[in-house]
């Protein structure tokens, strides 16, 4: 059986001046009827471009030097312009990784999909109507007709998802590029929508070129894998081959990196408790003139949790559960509305503004941005001396000591001198660590310290983390939407949705064993939870 | 540092709008050497066209005196009256922009509204109020100019405080127990101040028209040789001697493109993702 | 200028040939009905009633609906108007005029000596401006009659004086219309009603102003034109654009550019000339604040009067329309000018520099001996030139001027009230006799805020007696007398300079005939203005 | 309905700006040397007594406090009376309406102008980005902006009226003409010509720059390149898609700039003798007319309110993110 889609040694150059002078180096895949071919790798690795070379939708500088992508048998890497805007969106069709910036924002989900129509059919305007339903209907989306009047933002993320979809199968196109199509979605949507590809797939008997960075999607829906590292695929074979039984050094690191679901051995936890969450609550009101059509947002509900001594309490849910604002809470960087917050027996929420300046140093927050948390017109050694300076020690002795300190989190101490972007982005969540380990507090709040990073990098950062927890006796509040990442490091853990603790207790008995059918569901949609399991 | 400096000089536009720039301040330098005399004193006989006499390449005005010398002088009038109301405009922005921007709540409401008052009043008619209350001395020229131009400048640097002061960098700063005053002037600030920068090349080719447009008025300070003054006088001779009027108001055209250009190169080194369009 | 452009100043210069015919053939000419009078009308008024403000603004526009009293003949000499004779008593203190049958006012009811006795009373004695002045001593007009107006004085009031000045401050208005309300906010002084030839229309403000002609102008079968239209065109250079294309037939009072009065001048289809206006002379000023130590002090006055070269002024800044003056009475005023040569002070920059020396101002540092501020009036480009001149001519015998450049309202606030000046430049105006308006720039004692009067703090019982005389008697020979005491006493003590003398320059497309025959042509009824095709 | 409302609701929330502005001029103006007396003064030409001055004062209610003054005014304004008009001599409603014809004509011509030649400039420019038409577009806008525009003004009637006679020199339309109907548009249109361009030559380089800005912005974003992949040409990517969020930034600078806009017709009026609201606002200040000048701050005020709030319904018609 001939491939659908057949890439040969293609090759794809970077403008000059860019780190390396190729974006896609010989690249061959194959792409046959029928099969979900999942291309995988880490950032820069060159997935992307493959999608975007295929298309011939490549960033202004970039071009295609070498080799071939046959489809249908015409080479589409010397194709002219007519011919690909004939094969796009009617035999090739994409979905993109941002619903919300893929689609028009001014322009009705309706509109955006029956274009496809307009471009490449004849069709009368009463019969893409209809055919719109239909395809929206396909995709699952409630109401179709009201989602088709609906602007994209007036949708869920899931449901743009849906749309884009809908749109890419339009023309029943012969191949199906998804460049990341989940990865902005929070873990249950992304089970649907990974289920929903399958599905249509199955159905429709499309080949799909499937881009991804994550090993849990891959296991959950490849029949065939590549793996590119530096714009180069260096292993390529059946799903369960690749998944088990790695051949490259590069994919079995990459494999090894993936945390496993399940709990590590337990820790003794301290009874004695360092933070206790009391009640907490905050809502937030927008818009609204003289209190009249403003809306309520309750952020957090009436929180009441412990972080015992010692202990790292992880806060896990999906985006908009609320956890960023507790954790803010707790640092005081939002004002609490009601309940409490004590960290040692001394009441936080009752300090003024001056008094929890000077209490600052005892609870100390590590962020999720690796590249907005360090101001980047400071050197990296200020960067983390700055906390103990304005606690009043000499500046001489703040950076000497931060140079420690950037022994301790594993950077060279002679890079104080460099300013955050000359830094990658695993070093930087080192500094933004360092800096708050300077001030040497009781409590950290971690807040999606790793999501922004590759799989590799994250390994790394974790064990770092859990290192420093062991030699500093550090009490943790862990923040994130990775499940992976919670059963790794926290000993307790407290599930979160719409402002509310719905569960907690000993992350061993809540991921064995969880209670709440929201637990359940979320456990049961983390992507390729078996493969992981095994892992 | 060095990549921006790069940037900039790989421009050729900036390049063109630098070395413009550097000519007028050339000008403006060597105006007391090349014409030693007062621009304003008595050169000649009036409205003499330019080229007629060697003695004045630009002419003479209806008041007999040398067009080249006001040229020249009027070089400094301008460059200062631009910086300085510039300077005025862009300091008193930043600080109500700031605290706007930073503090939210009711002290962003009471500056927006204050902001808001002063762009709902045409900002010309404003100017034509302070020049007639105050007088038109050059000084009082230069700062009312400064005093009608701070709302853009405060609305900027507003904008870039709210997306700043959001920042994980900004909180790692307030978690860390950092005073407000320390967080708005030494941290979120230098990270503001590039689009401020180049804002203020907008405020500096403003100012210098504002004044122009005064002088055009007859509402600027006469006893200084503007290039402004010598538009508005050469109004009365237009239709015949029109050079009297277009040698200054090319001057003007010149000196504000050149800020102009300065400021675009600037914003394309400083934004260096914009800069390869 | 490019050829092309010379070509079509040259055909339309030949196609207007044959209105270039000597002045002397107009008058063989046949005068034309019909026709539309185009002016420029450059500074608008609040009012358009001449009785109740005296300005040129007023006349050029009120003076074709509203009529005087008496008016000036082509000779100036005073000539019948609503008046057909008048005559004064022996001791000068009643006055009586006998007044014109069949004059109707525009809404149709009859002129009578009610109005006259209205106006005398109710405008000219309490709000027109010099009229208050003029009328200070009238205490009643009598109506024995409805043709005879009786005006009566506490003190001798010189007809010669009276007759002179009324032209401009004899204007009637209708009793029947003012005698109710407040007459500063009645709504006829921007659409008057009067008895002139022309009966007012419409006023658009910023735009333009139309008056239509009167069917029943006492004058029989006149005016010749059926219309008056006054284009509001405040910028100079357009008012002489649209001089050029035609669409404004003429431009009074100065209004236009210098540099365009003189092209304008050397355009054959255009006639510039000081003519018909004899009776609005002006002089340029020069002020000096005596509050000033230094100005205080004859001595840098004279001095700087020494270091300015008016000659070179006049020549190279205001043409042919301006002449070197010799004091406060302009020669133009023959009945007044004084015939024996008067104290003068011709430009001498030596002689300025001793008298400095002389009064101890030594030069200092950059060789300035002192800084002035001057204050020009913010009206008039010729005044700013003069200000800029005075400037660089002082700055050479070592005085720094700095120009303080103020609006309207300021100027007269900052001079006239505050006193807030050294020194302070723009025009006196000459009306006909020197006590209408001169005397009251000499006379001590005046009221603080009255501008273009004597604020400049200096008294002198001299100049203030022979004034004091002059405003009083009757002899015309014995009057001329004293204003040439009065000149050579305020030339030689010189509170105020007035080294240039002005007519103002009216220009008149050629089109029209029988324009500037009188001494105040641009302020008069134009009832025999008319327009050749 | 819900449109009124919204009106009525932003007027209200105007209010405390209004009274800032409004006071702040009053206030100002105290404090300027001479008054509306003295200006009128200055008219007549001298012989005026200070008995009647001082009456005059006293008729204008200048000779009372400031403060008694303030409310005074104030109270007027309550019960929307502008005062009257001491130097015009009539209401200053009606010395304003008399003058807003031309303004709004001019604004609207040079608005138009100014954003339909900017859009089309700055979409061929962004099309064409760091060609030669780019270039030329671009280098044209900076010396657009970079034009002092009573500068432009005078030259241009040099050029245009003087020499070639094509334009008129200035005013608003033939007088006394008699035109009506057609012709007389015609009349006001080929007067208007040269102020338009005049005025809106800044706002056209300011447009230009945005839109080739926002362009490029809007080009680069996620969606441009949906729209490719489904296989739409370079010319409907633009009109389609591009284009309407384009458009939005320009829509905001509408607003932005009304004020400037109103700011700029003072010179551009008093170079082409214009009988517009910005004249009458030079003349004003120049005259202390207190009263006429408050109105026009006023009516200006509320014009550039009303300018915002329709640039907000707009803004709200095309991007339905935003409810106004």
């Amino acid at each position: 059986m001939s491939p659908v889609l057949a890439i040969q040694g293609l090759t794809v150059a970077l403008p000059a001046g860019a780190d390396r002078p190729h974006a896609l180096d010989r690249v061959s895949l194959d792409l046959n009827a029928g099969e979900i071919l999942c291309v995988v790798g880490e950032s820069g690795s060159g997935k992307s471009m493959t999608a975007g070379a295929v298309m011939r939708l490549l960033p202004p500088g970039v071009a295609i030097t070498g080799g071939s992508v046959i489809f249908e048998g015409q080479d589409l890497a010397t194709a002219d312009e007519a011919t690909m805007r004939h094969l796009r969106g009617a035999r090739i069709a994409m979905v993109f990784q941002e619903p919300m910036t893929a689609l028009n924002p001014l322009r009705r989900i309706g509109d955006q999909i029956g274009e496809m129509f307009r471009i490449h059919t004849a069709l009368s305007a009463t019969e893409i109507a209809a055919r719109v339903l239909d395809l929206l209907a396909e995709v699952h989306i409630p109401e179709p007709a009201q989602a088709a009047r609906a602007y994209p933002h007036e949708l869920s993320g899931g449901q743009r998802q849906r749309a884009m979809i809908a749109m890419a199968l339009a023309l029943d196109p012969k191949v199906l590029i998804a460049d990341e199509p989940t990865t902005a979605l929070d873990v249950t949507t992304q089970a649907q929508i990974l289920h929903l590809i399958k599905d249509l797939q199955r159905r429709k008997g499309t080949a799909v070129l499937f881009i991804t960075h994550d090993f849990g999607v891959v296991a959950e829906i490849a029949d065939r894998v590549a793996v590119m590292q530096h714009g180069m695929v260096v292993e390529e074979g059946p799903a369960a081959q690749v998944l088990n039984a790695p051949r490259h050094e590069y994919t079995r690191s990459l494999i090894a990196a993936v945390p496993p679901l399940t709990a590590r051995a337990p820790r003794p936890v301290s009874a004695e408790p360092i933070l206790v969450m009391r009640d907490v609550r905050k809502t937030y009101r927008t818009g609204g003139f003289l209190g009249r059509g403003g809306r309520v947002t309750h952020a957090v509900r009436g929180v009441t949790l412990t972080l015992p001594k010692g202990a790292t309490l992880g806060i896990v849910g999906e985006s908009g559960s609320g956890k960023s604002t507790l954790a803010r809470c707790l640092v005081r960087l939002i004002e609490p509305e009601g309940g409490s917050v004590s960290l040692g027996g001394l009441e936080l929420t009752g300090l003024t503004r001056a008094q929890m300046r000077r209490q600052a140093h005892r609870i100390q927050m590590v962020f999720q941005d690796p590249y907005g948390s360090l101001n980047p017109r400071r050197r990296a050694g200020e960067l983390v001396a700055q906390g103990p300076m304005i606690h009043g020690t000499p500046r001489a002795e703040a950076l000497r000591r931060a140079k420690e300190l950037f022994e301790l989190v594993g950077l060279d101490p002679a890079s104080t001198e460099r300013f955050p972007h000359e830094f990658s982005g695993g070093q930087r969540q080192r500094i933004g660590l360092a800096r708050a380990l300077a001030l040497e507090p009781e409590v950290l709040v971690a807040d999606e310290p790793v999501s922004a990073l590759d799989v590799s990098v994250q390994a790394q950062v974790l064990r770092l983390l859990a290192e420093l927890r062991e030699r500093l006796g550090l009490s943790l509040v862990f923040i994130t939407h990775d499940l992976r990442v919670a059963a790794q490091v926290c000993d307790l853990v407290a599930v979160m949705k719409d402002g509310e603790v719905v569960e907690h207790g000993p992350v061993a008995r809540v991921f064995e064993a969880p209670e709440h059918p929201y637990t359940q569901a979320l456990l049961a949609s983390v992507p390729g939870r078996d493969f992981a399991r095994k892992n | 540092m060095k990549a921006f400096l790069r940037g900039y000089l790989r421009s050729p536009p900036a390049m063109i709008g630098l070395l413009l720039l550097l000519a007028i301040v050339a000008m403006a330098i060597s105006a007391d050497w090349l014409f030693p005399r007062d621009p304003l004193a008595l050169a000649g006989r009036p409205l003499q066209w330019p080229q007629g006499n060697p003695r004045f390449p630009l002419g003479t005005d209806n008041s007999g005196r040398d067009i080249a010398a006001q040229i020249f002088h009027g070089a400094r009038i301008s460059l200062l009256i631009g910086v300085v109301a510039t300077a005025i405009a862009i300091l008193v922005g930043i600080v109500v922009g700031a605290l706007a921007g930073y503090h939210g709540g009711w002290v962003d409401d009471a500056l927006m509204r204050l902001t808001e008052a002063f762009q709902t009043l045409p900002n010309f008619l404003l100017l034509l109020v302070l020049v007639a209350v105050f007088g038109s001395d050059l000084s009082t020229v230069t700062i009312a100019i400064g005093a009608v131009s701070w709302p853009a400048p405060a609305r900027l640097t507003r904008a870039e405080f709210l997306t700043l002061r959001n920042r994980e960098f900004v909180q790692a700063c307030r978690t860390l127990g950092m005073s407000d005053a320390r967080i708005i002037f030494r941290e979120i600030l230098p990270n503001a101040l590039p689009p401020i920068i180049v804002y203020a090349s907008v405020v500096m080719a403003v100012a210098i028209l504002l004044e122009s447009a005064l002088a055009f008025l007859r509402l600027s300070d006469p006893n200084v040789a503007s290039w402004g003054n010598l538009i508005g006088l050469g109004r009365d001779v237009l239709r015949v001697q029109w050079y009297v009027s277009a040698i200054p108001g090319l001057a003007i055209l010149l000196t504000v493109l050149a800020v102009s250009l300065v400021g675009q190169g600037l914003n394309d080194a400083l934004n260096p993702r914009l800069r390869k369009r | 200028m490019d050829p092309t452009r010379r070509a079509i100043l040259l055909t339309s210069a030949a196609l207007a040939g044959n209105v270039l015919m000597p002045q002397r053939s107009f008058a063989q000419q046949q005068p034309q009905r019909g026709g539309v009078m185009t002016v420029h009308f450059a500074t608008e008024q609040r009012i358009l009633n001449p009785s109740l403000q005296a300005s040129t603004g007023v006349y050029i526009v009120g003076g074709k609906i509203q009529e005087p009293l008496v008016d000036l003949d082509a000779a100036g000499r005073p000539a019948p108007c609503l008046a057909e004779s008048w005559e004064s008593s022996a001791d000068g203190k009643t006055i009586t005029f006998r007044l014109r049958r069949g004059v109707t006012w525009h809404d149709g009811r009859p002129f009578t000596s009610t109005d006259v006795q209205f106006t005398a009373m109710e405008m000219w004695k309490k709000i027109l401006n010099y009229g208050s002045a003029l009328q200070q001593f009238l205490d009643a007009v009598e109506t024995p009659d409805a043709q005879t107006a009786v005006f009566k004085y506490a003190r001798p009031m010189p007809l010669n004086l009276l007759l002179r000045a009324l032209p401009d401050l004899g204007y009637i208005s209708p009793k029947h219309v003012y005698e109710s309300g407040n007459i500063r906010e009645n709504p006829t002084n921007t659409a008057p009603i009067g008895t002139g030839p022309f009966k007012f229309l419409q006023y658009e403000r910023g735009q333009y102003i139309i008056a239509e002609r009167n069917p029943n102008y006492w004058r029989e079968n006149l005016p010749y034109l059926d219309r008056v239209v006054w284009r509001v065109v405040t910028d100079r250079s357009a008012a002489a654009a649209q001089m050029e294309a035609g669409q404004i037939l003429f431009s009074p009072y100065s209004s236009l550019t210098i540099a365009d009065l003189q092209r304008l001048g050397r355009d054959p289809r255009f006639d510039v000339t000081t003519k018909g206006n004899e009776g609005n002379a002006r002089t340029n000023t020069l002020e000096f604040n005596f509050r000033n130590p230094i100005l205080a002090d004859l001595r840098v006055r004279r001095a700087i009067a020494h270091a300015i070269d008016v000659p070179f002024f006049i020549e190279n800044f205001l043409g042919d329309f301006a002449k070197a003056g010799t004091g406060p009475i302009p020669s133009v005023s023959t009945d007044y000018y004084p015939t024996e040569p008067m104290p003068q002070y011709p430009f001498d920059r030596r002689r300025a520099n001793a008298l400095l020396d002389e009064a101890g101002h030594r030069r200092g540092a950059g060789g300035t001996r002192f800084t002035l501020r001057l204050t020009p009036a913010p009206w008039g480009e010729d005044i700013a030139l003069w200000s800029t001149y005075i400037q660089q001519s002082l700055q050479e015998v070592g005085i720094r001027v700095e120009i303080v450049r103020l609006d309207a309202a300021g100027f007269l606030r900052t001079v006239y009230n505050d006193w807030n000046f050294d020194l302070a430049t723009g025009w006196h105006q000459y009306r006909n006799d020197p006590a209408v308006s001169t005397s009251v720039w000499y006379r001590s004692g005046q009221p603080k805020g009255a501008p273009w009067t004597n604020q400049w703090g200096w008294q002198d019982d001299e100049a203030d007696r022979i004034m004091d005389a002059a405003q009083t008697e009757l002899d015309p020979a014995k009057r001329k007398a004293l204003y040439a005491d009065f000149v050579r006493r305020v030339n030689t003590e010189l509170p105020v300079w007035m080294p240039i003398e002005q007519i103002f320059v009216s220009v008149f497309n050629k089109r029209l005939r029988n324009y500037a025959n009188n001494p105040r042509w641009a302020s008069s009824s134009w009832h025999d203005l008319w327009l050749a095709s | 309905m819900r449109v009124l409302a919204l009106a009525g609701r932003r007027l209200l929330s105007s209010v405390p700006t209004l009274l800032l502005i409004l006071v702040g001029i009053f206030l100002l103006l105290q404090l300027a040397p001479g008054d509306a007396v003295d200006a009128l003064i200055a008219q007549t030409g001298g012989g005026a007594d200070a008995a009647s001055a001082a009456a005059m004062r006293a008729e204008m209610g200048l000779d009372l406090s400031v403060p008694a003054q303030l409310a005074n005014y104030m109270w007027r304004l309550v019960r929307l009376d502008l005062g009257f008009s001491s130097i015009y001599g009539k209401p200053v409603s009606t010395v304003i309406f008399e003058r807003l014809p031309a303004t709004l004509l001019l604004m609207l011509a040079a608005l138009s102008f100014a954003f339909f030649f900017g859009l089309v400039l700055g979409v061929l420019a962004a099309r064409r980005v760091n060609g030669w038409p780019d270039t030329l577009i671009s280098t044209l806008g900076l010396i657009f902006y970079a034009t002092p525009s009573f500068w432009f003004g005078l030259m241009a009637i040099v050029l245009f009226s003087v020499h070639l006679q094509w334009l008129p020199a200035g005013g608003f339309e033939e007088i006394g003409s008699g035109f009506t109907g057609l012709r007389r548009t015609l009349d006001i249109a080929t007067h208007l010509v040269l102020p338009t361009l005049t005025l809106g030559l800044i706002f056209l380089a300011i447009y230009l720059r945005i839109m080739r800005a926002s362009m490029l912005e809007v080009l680069s974003l996620d969606f441009v390149r949906t729209a490719r992949a489904k296989g739409l040409d370079e010319t409907r990517v633009v009109v389609r898609h591009v284009l309407r969020n384009a458009l939005l930034p320009m829509v905001t600078l509408i607003g932005l700039q009304a004020g400037t806009m109103l700011g700029g017709s003072v010179v551009v009026e008093s170079v082409f003798s214009l009988p517009g609201l910005g004249r009458l606002a030079y003349e004003s200040v120049v005259q202390r007319d207190l009263n006429t000048l408050l109105g026009i701050v006023f009516v200006s005020a509320l014009l550039v309110i009303c300018v915002n709030f329709v640039v907000d319904l707009l803004y709200a018609r095309l991007d339905p993110r935003i409810t106004p």
